[in-house]
């Protein structure tokens, strides 16, 4: 269907603020009289405090006062404490000092005298779960993930261990487990069965900006200023963490820079400059440094697992069986392990599928979801199992998945659910001219270096529902999109908010996105995160567009009769379709509402909206026409968010290093909303995969806790020379039929497929040599290819 | 486990420092004459040089710029805190990802490195400093809205500062060479390929 | 052969044998090589200390148990023990030099009480510095075993280091009081390292029912 | 580590050389020389390292510029390494030196870094770096040889209570190119080559040259003897920006009708100090440029090394560089 608009590239009303440094990020606000304040962390990786002693700092001139974890409310157990007297990681936060200056609070942080009690730690699943191994938290090992969430003591038994040899993973009890089909049927059915042991490291998010936060008190209203992803789904959860109602906070996070889904909802330390400000009285700056970003930045947890895949001699996948030993980091994380089985279950539709987990909690910095949680690290892991079935049942690898792939009748997750749309064949398809030239150069030498090609898959759910539009034309004859989506960089905030354009049949330079402050009468949105944005918030501003038009003919029939079937609309005015020069400007429609009142302009209201919705009409009321609606358009079964990734690369043999040669991208994100935004995001995800695949991962010395790569240098993220400077990138471009406009969310696997590609290039140009681990790093390639042993053991996790 | 337990941290260290005590107590008096020799060579003619002043003008974007800097400030904060030119990012704060790039005399310098007593006499340029008098946009700010340089922005200002300064020693480079060029910028939502064809864009139309 | 005439004719009595003269002199050169490569670094004269001291330390270790072996099976244990009598004459000639200043000389046996204090301050010190050393020795890498620096905790290893320090410090006042008397009374340093000493000098300061030279 | 904000300290900008060394001489141990920065701000920030008197070198012209002159190239320490990169006489004549510091770090850093910044700079052992107090740092043990230490990058020679490894790509190159090392103290200037200006653990743990306080490194002289020659530079690093070398090569070479008559071959991050392949030297010296010798010279270089636990990946990536050596240069 052609639009006017949606499809067509825009400037973003932000972008100029970006380009102009005039964008203020949390850190860049100023208010009169502000403060500073700076954590004190802990240098151990787990203790109890038995005294802290900060008179010294106290007496210093320019201290204004130190906040300590006794004076800000507890959080449960499995959450990330605010401030904590018993820090379970290097880095976690014990207190704060504000003074007038960051230096002055340092000098006072440096003299403040601190009592550890050192309690037993680990940075190793597998030693936590084995028989009085040691245990991260004083209240047990193991995170449940079956509601409520809560800390268990889960041990394995030493027979468990005993059973596998020291390069298989020990399958002992799981505590999380869901399987459909008949597993055992399946596999006795296979004529080829893959059974490997792999290690995904944990990589921390590493977003550009650190989240830093500022907070002040006026009249009992706290106003925040912070970094993160999403806009109005962080209003409850701050308000929860401060302990104040919602009507009581203000947030201001007009831009972000970076979350990667660990700034998707609000994080405790937000909080910290909250309360410091209320005791001091005065505005609190907490800036937070790089080695600090990674302490409380989060990242993504680390598997040692384990899977078996059952083919038929055609290719056709028939069973998977996954279990998981989830690095799991000291608090509740995120449950990637069942994310990473949902995963199988979709791209490669197994009859029957099992997944077991552990998630065990270890003494490293807090895990959240990353880019895929659970997803990405499992396209890393299986996609080059694929390969090595392709070779063996000798099919083509990309046949071998077009095989398995899923299409609109695919089922899903453990209940086996529909889909709303799935076009993976045809992600294939995009590729395939690609894959068949390049696929001719595998293996090609050329001196020490030889060519390695791959493809891979990534998915990621791209959808929700549920949530509500809100938009308004003010008497100007202006549109404004009151929209609750965060800037965390993708642009969704406005291509979303197009939709309602498209609807109303607006010219885009009359229409206003309004977002980033709670204080602009926002409408309640879902997190930015996910890569549900572009199919969610497409359908939030389609059903407030669709309200708006109604309240538009229906005021035309007030003053011009009939029913609203008799009009329609073109060029900002409503017209008597029978008569095309009776016309109405919307702007006089708006001040027509203005006068009428009542639903028309935000007095009442739809009783199905959510309360952060239902104060942003009542704030608006009276000011203009007020199009607000819930979401309740059909939807049923999993939104398939799908991506493949072909690539070509070029591997010295002798140094370990490789070059990209060629990347295509391509996503199944139905109808493309802002094409240039699509293909930042696919490039953008893809240097994020190669960092997964080949470059980043936590290294933390097991018998002390330390961490090895605090900042950029040592967790090495990609730069422009790691990475090609032509990126390709392409969409499946058919449409979702339960999205107003066809759309559907894509920034989570666009990243897992390049990850998943990267992996198998290298794997295919070392002549089929599996690693089973991600990243692999030059070092792992000059021991494979010199035939030496790896230096770090098979199940190693946080290792060199 | 170093740093970490204070009480115990200060005996070990305090211990080293007894020792030193005592040891040097007696080598003290030995080496009196040694001490007061070396004071007496201090010759009182010689200039006896100053610590900087504290009250400096910056030239900042073309602005002289009266401000009290103290020794050990980088130009960052600076930028950030005195002169109110929040632009400049802090992304790290060690040289390692690039956010905090400006131009010292024409030259990509990272200002979370450079003191800012070490730029008095220069031309300091910062994504502020790129507009025209009525805020027209400097081209290779215009082509990266054109080209959708930026994702999140944090980095934005970095990257268009060492692009601003490829352009002006190298005004239509390969696209390799502006690959080399930028690759002192970090950027973690990895729009390295939108950044690169808005350099290009911009050195096409300039 | 306890007893010569030197070339002037006088009777020389023997006090040291060679072999304790020779582990005297080792144990001097390991004590002297140890405060070198321990004091020397902290006081800022880097070099690499490590491997010479931990070697002479093993060697300190294996001439302890060396001298003790001897002492124990080939020689009188008694010559070092500090009896009841002469605590009490060396109360006495506190005593009375604090009331007259006069020193006071009494003969004691092969051993004078003030060598029998520093010997026993030498051995306590040394056995703390040793058995802590050895400890330490858990740390660095040797061909038997791969240093390991997590084998005690944090605070366990800081006290090791404080006591081997504290031992030392105390090694190195005893190492400069010793030698210092040594020098002072040249006589004993002359019978250290020829290993005789004159009769006269035998009959000025030693008893004869303590102990005779030629027993 | 997790501190931030550096301690205040006083900052002195002498213009000459005099009144610097003056300065340090004046101060003691209480001096820090500053040129580009980069190794100092990651001390002072992490409040790791300090010293309340900085005495600031970029107003000495002295120290800048490169000149020729009768005894070879006279480089200043000031000069930055974008300099070095860019000057035609090193391009021409000692390329091996351009190419190495074309590999450091980023842009900007080679923009203000400074030549005698990156041969003077400090250890980057992560232990180190994060402020434990190991024996490089004055304490009494080392964290990264334990058993379970992650010493990735650590070294293959020359453990002797610490085993970081040297991580200046042109001090590789300096020690190829045998270059003098000026050092300008209280008492004058004295010249010292640059294998002897390095120096490891079993000299001075605390120190990576020989240069002591109160003393700067004024400049450094290439002699004429290896200009021209046949050069190689090869830098195996995980990134390619910012990242320092996992193991460098640097080779000079004069070869005549295909047989290398003269070599001088250093392998940078195996060990304490640029590691002289003497043995590789001793084994290629008047034999043809073929790629038996290559293989050869390959197998010589990595005779004797004892990896950690986690580094022996060296072992095999330092034969393969210098056998590119031979073969590609």
């Amino acid at each position: 269907m052609a639009y006017e608009l949606i499809g067509k590239d825009f400037i973003p009303p932000d972008i100029h603020g970006k380009v102009t440094g005039k964008a203020k990020f949390a850190e860049d606000f100023r208010l009169e009289g502000m403060v500073f304040c700076r954590l004190l962390t802990s240098s151990v990786p787990h203790a109890k405090i038995s005294n802290i002693d900060y008179s010294e700092a106290l007496a210093m001139e320019g201290v204004l006062g130190v906040l300590t974890a006794d004076e800000v409310p507890e959080q449960s157990n499995v959450v990330e404490p605010i401030l904590t007297n018993e820090p379970l990681y290097v880095g976690d936060p014990i207190l704060a000092v504000a003074a007038t200056s960051e230096a002055i609070a340092q000098n006072a942080i440096d003299s403040i005298q601190i009592n550890y009690d050192i309690l037993p730690f680990t940075v190793d699943p597998l030693e936590s779960l084995y028989p009085g191994g040691p245990d991260a938290r004083s209240d047990g090992n193991t995170m449940s993930f079956s509601r409520p969430r809560s800390i268990i003591s889960h041990k394995w038994t030493a027979r468990d261990f005993i059973s596998v040899d020291e390069n298989t993973l020990p399958m002992g009890e799981a505590t999380e487990t869901w399987s459909f089909g008949d597993i055992q049927s399946s596999f006795d059915s296979s004529d080829l069965i893959l059974d490997e042991t792999f290690v995904t490291a944990g990589n921390s998010h590493l977003c550009m900006e650190p989240r830093t936060t500022m907070a002040n008190w006026e009249n009992n209203k706290c106003f925040i200023y912070g970094s993160t992803q999403s806009q109005s789904a962080v209003m409850p959860g701050l308000a929860s963490f401060l302990g104040i109602d919602i009507e009581n906070l203000v947030y201001i996070g007009e831009f972000c820079g970076g979350g990667f889904g660990s700034k998707s909802n609000p994080y405790s330390t937000m909080a910290i400059p909250a309360f410091m400000s209320k005791k001091i009285q005065r505005p609190v700056m907490m800036r937070i440094s790089r080695a600090e970003e990674f302490y409380i930045g989060r990242a993504r947890p680390g598997f040692q697992g384990r899977v078996k895949l059952g083919f038929r001699s055609d290719g056709r996948m028939v069973a998977a069986d996954l279990f998981v030993v989830q690095e799991n980091g000291p608090y509740r994380g995120f449950d990637d392990f069942d994310a990473a089985a949902s995963a199988i279950s979709l791209l490669y539709q197994p009859e029957a599928l099992r997944m077991q987990a552990v998630p065990v909690e270890t003494n490293t910095p807090p895990r959240a979801a990353m880019r895929g949680p659970g997803e990405n690290q499992i396209a890393a892991a299986v996609e080059p199992l694929i390969d090595k079935a392709a070779k063996q049942l000798n099919i083509d690898r990309v046949e071998i998945r077009r095989i398995n792939a899923a299409d609109n009748d695919a089922k899903y997750y453990s209940d086996q659910g529909p889909v709303t749309s799935a076009y993976q064949a045809e992600c294939l398809d995009k590729g395939l001219s690609m894959w068949n030239e390049i696929k001719l150069r595998s293996g090609q030498k050329n001196g020490s270096k030889v060519r390695g090609v791959g493809v891979g898959q990534g998915f990621h759910p791209a959808g929700r529902n549920g949530y509500d539009g809100l938009i308004r034309i003010t008497p100007d004859g202006k549109l404004h999109i009151h929209s609750g989506v965060g800037n965390l960089g993708t642009y969704s905030h406005t291509s979303t908010s197009r939709v309602a354009a498209e609807v109303l049949k607006y010219n885009w330079d009359n229409c206003v996105v309004v977002r980033g402050d709670s204080r602009k009468h926002l409408a309640w949105s879902p997190t930015q995160s996910g890569s549900n944005t572009s199919f969610t918030t497409t359908r939030q501003s389609y059903v407030a567009a669709v309200d708006a038009l109604e309240k538009i003919k229906e005021i035309a029939t007030l003053d011009m009769g009939g029913s609203i079937e008799d009009y329609d609309i073109s060029g900002e005015e409503v017209f008597l379709i029978s008569d095309p020069t009776k016309r109405i400007k919307f702007s006089t429609i708006a001040q027509r509402a203005i006068e009428i009142g009542g639903k028309y302009s935000g007095y009442d209201m739809p009783d199905d909206l959510h309360p952060i919705t239902k104060s942003s009409v009542s704030g608006l009321a009276g000011t203009g026409l007020i199009g607000v609606s819930k979401d309740n358009l059909y939807r049923n079964g999993l939104v398939a968010g799908i991506a493949v990734g072909f690539i070509e690369i070029e591997l010295d043999t002798e140094t370990g290093k490789f070059e990209i040669l060629d990347y295509l991208g391509v996503s199944d994100c139905g109808t493309v909303l802002h094409p240039k935004g699509l293909s930042t995001q696919i490039s953008g995800g893809a240097v994020q995969g190669f960092g997964l695949a080949a470059f980043e991962k936590h290294i933390f010395d097991p018998q002390n806790g330390l961490p090895g790569n605090l900042g950029f240098l040592d967790h090495k993220p990609p730069t422009y020379l790691d990475v090609p400077s032509v990126m390709n990138t392409a969409a499946a471009e058919v449409e979702d039929p339960q999205n107003p406009v066809g759309a559907k969310g894509m920034g989570e696997p666009v990243q897992g497929c390049a990850a998943a590609a990267l992996v198998c290039a290298i794997s295919d140009a070392l002549g089929g040599h599996y690693f089973n681990r991600v990243p692999i790093t030059p070092d792992m390639i000059v021991n494979a290819v010199s035939g030496r042993e790896q230096s770090h053991g098979p199940l190693d996790v946080n290792t060199a | 486990m170093f740093e970490k337990n204070k009480i115990l941290e200060k005996n070990r260290s305090s211990r080293r420092a007894f020792i030193k005590g005592v040891i040097a107590s007696g080598t003290a008096v030995s080496s009196s004459g040694y001490i007061f020799g070396s004071l007496a060579g201090c010759s009182p003619d010689q200039s006896v040089l100053g610590s900087v002043e504290r009250l400096v003008s910056l030239n900042v974007n073309g602005q002289t710029r009266r401000v009290d800097v103290l020794p050990n400030e980088t130009l960052a904060m600076t930028l950030r805190y005195k002169l109110g030119l929040t632009g400049t990012k802090l992304g790290c704060d060690r040289g390692e990802c690039g956010a905090c790039t400006l131009l010292v005399d024409g030259v990509p310098n990272y200002s979370c490195s450079t003191l800012t007593h070490s730029v008095r006499d220069k031309q300091v340029t910062s994504i502020e400093g790129l507009q025209g008098p009525n805020g027209e946009l400097h081209p290779v700010q215009q082509a990266m809205i054109d080209e959708l340089g930026p994702q999140c922005g944090f980095c934005t200002p970095g990257q268009i500062m060492s692009a601003v300064a490829l352009l002006e020693s190298n005004p239509n480079p390969s696209r390799d060479e502006a690959r080399q060029a930028m690759s002192g910028n970090l950027c973690r939502c990895g729009a390295y390929d939108h950044y690169l064809n808005s350099v290009m864009k911009a050195a096409e139309r300039s | 052969m306890t007893k010569k005439n030197n070339e002037l004719g006088r009777v020389m009595f023997l006090k040291h044998s060679l072999i304790d003269r020779v582990i005297h002199w080792l144990f001097a050169i390991c004590t002297f090589v140890l405060i070198i490569t321990s004091f020397f670094p902290i006081l800022g004269f880097n070099f690499s200390w490590l491997f010479i001291h931990w070697f002479s330390g093993l060697v300190l270790v294996f001439l302890v148990i060396f001298h003790s072996l001897r002492v124990i099976f080939f020689q009188q244990l008694q010559s070092m023990f500090i009896s009841k009598s002469e605590l009490i004459n060396f109360v006495k000639s506190l005593l009375l030099f604090f009331k007259s200043f006069k020193s006071f000389r009494y003969r004691s046996g092969k051993y004078s009480l003030s060598s029998k204090l520093v010997h026993h301050i030498f051995t306590l010190f040394i056995l703390i510095t040793i058995a802590t050393g050895l400890l330490m020795m858990i740390k660095i890498d040797s061909p038997f075993w791969d240093g390991n620096l997590y084998f005690f905790s944090e605070g366990l290893w800081g006290l090791i280091y404080t006591f081997h320090d504290i031992g030392a410090l105390f090694l190195l006042t005893i190492v400069i009081i010793h030698v210092y008397f040594g020098i002072v009374r040249i006589r004993l340093l002359k019978s250290m390292v020829t290993g005789w000493i004159s009769k006269d000098e035998y009959e000025k300061y030693h008893d004869e029912n303590l102990w005779k030279p030629d027993d | 580590m997790s501190k931030d904000m550096m301690q205040s300290f006083e900052l002195f900008q002498p213009d000459n050389l005099d009144d610097a060394i003056n300065l340090l001489d004046r101060f003691r141990g209480d001096s820090w020389v500053l040129a580009g920065g980069h190794d100092t701000f990651s001390w002072f920030k992490d409040r790791a390292k300090y010293a309340p008197n900085v005495i600031d070198l970029n107003n000495i012209d002295e120290l800048k510029g490169i000149t020729e002159t009768n005894r070879g190239l006279e480089i200043g320490a000031l000069t930055s390494l974008t300099e070095i990169v860019s000057n035609p006489i090193i391009k021409s004549n000692f390329s091996l030196l351009s190419d190495a510091a074309g590999k450091v770090a980023s842009p900007q850093i080679r923009n203000t870094g400074t030549i005698g910044g990156n041969l003077n700079q400090d250890a980057r052992c992560w232990y180190y770096r994060y402020g434990v107090d190991c024996y490089r740092a004055g304490g009494n043990s080392c964290y990264a040889d334990t058993p379970q230490g992650q010493n990735r990058e650590h070294c293959l020679w020359g453990a002797d209570r610490c085993v970081a490894v040297s991580p200046s790509d042109t001090a590789s190159a300096m020690v190829a190119l045998d270059a003098l090392m000026v050092i300008r103290g209280p008492d004058g200037e004295k010249e010292v080559p640059a294998e002897d200006f390095f120096i490891g653990p079993d000299i001075d743990i605390e120190r990576m040259t020989i240069i002591q306080s109160g003393e700067i490194l004024a400049r450094v002289i290439l002699p004429t003897d290896w200009s021209g020659a046949t050069f190689y530079f090869e830098k195996v690093s995980d990134r390619n920006t910012w990242d320092f070398s996992l193991v460098n090569v640097a080779a000079a070479m004069i070869i005549e009708n295909n047989v290398i008559k003269d070599i001088r071959i250093v392998a940078g991050a195996v060990q304490c100090t640029p590691r002289r392949l003497s043995v590789v030297e001793q084994v290629v010296k008047g034999s043809p440029k073929n790629d038996d010798t290559a293989s050869l010279a390959g197998q010589a270089a990595i005779r004797g090394a004892t990896p950690l636990n986690y580094n022996h990946f060296k072992i095999p990536l330092l034969e393969n560089l210098v056998k590119r050596a031979i073969r590609d240069a």
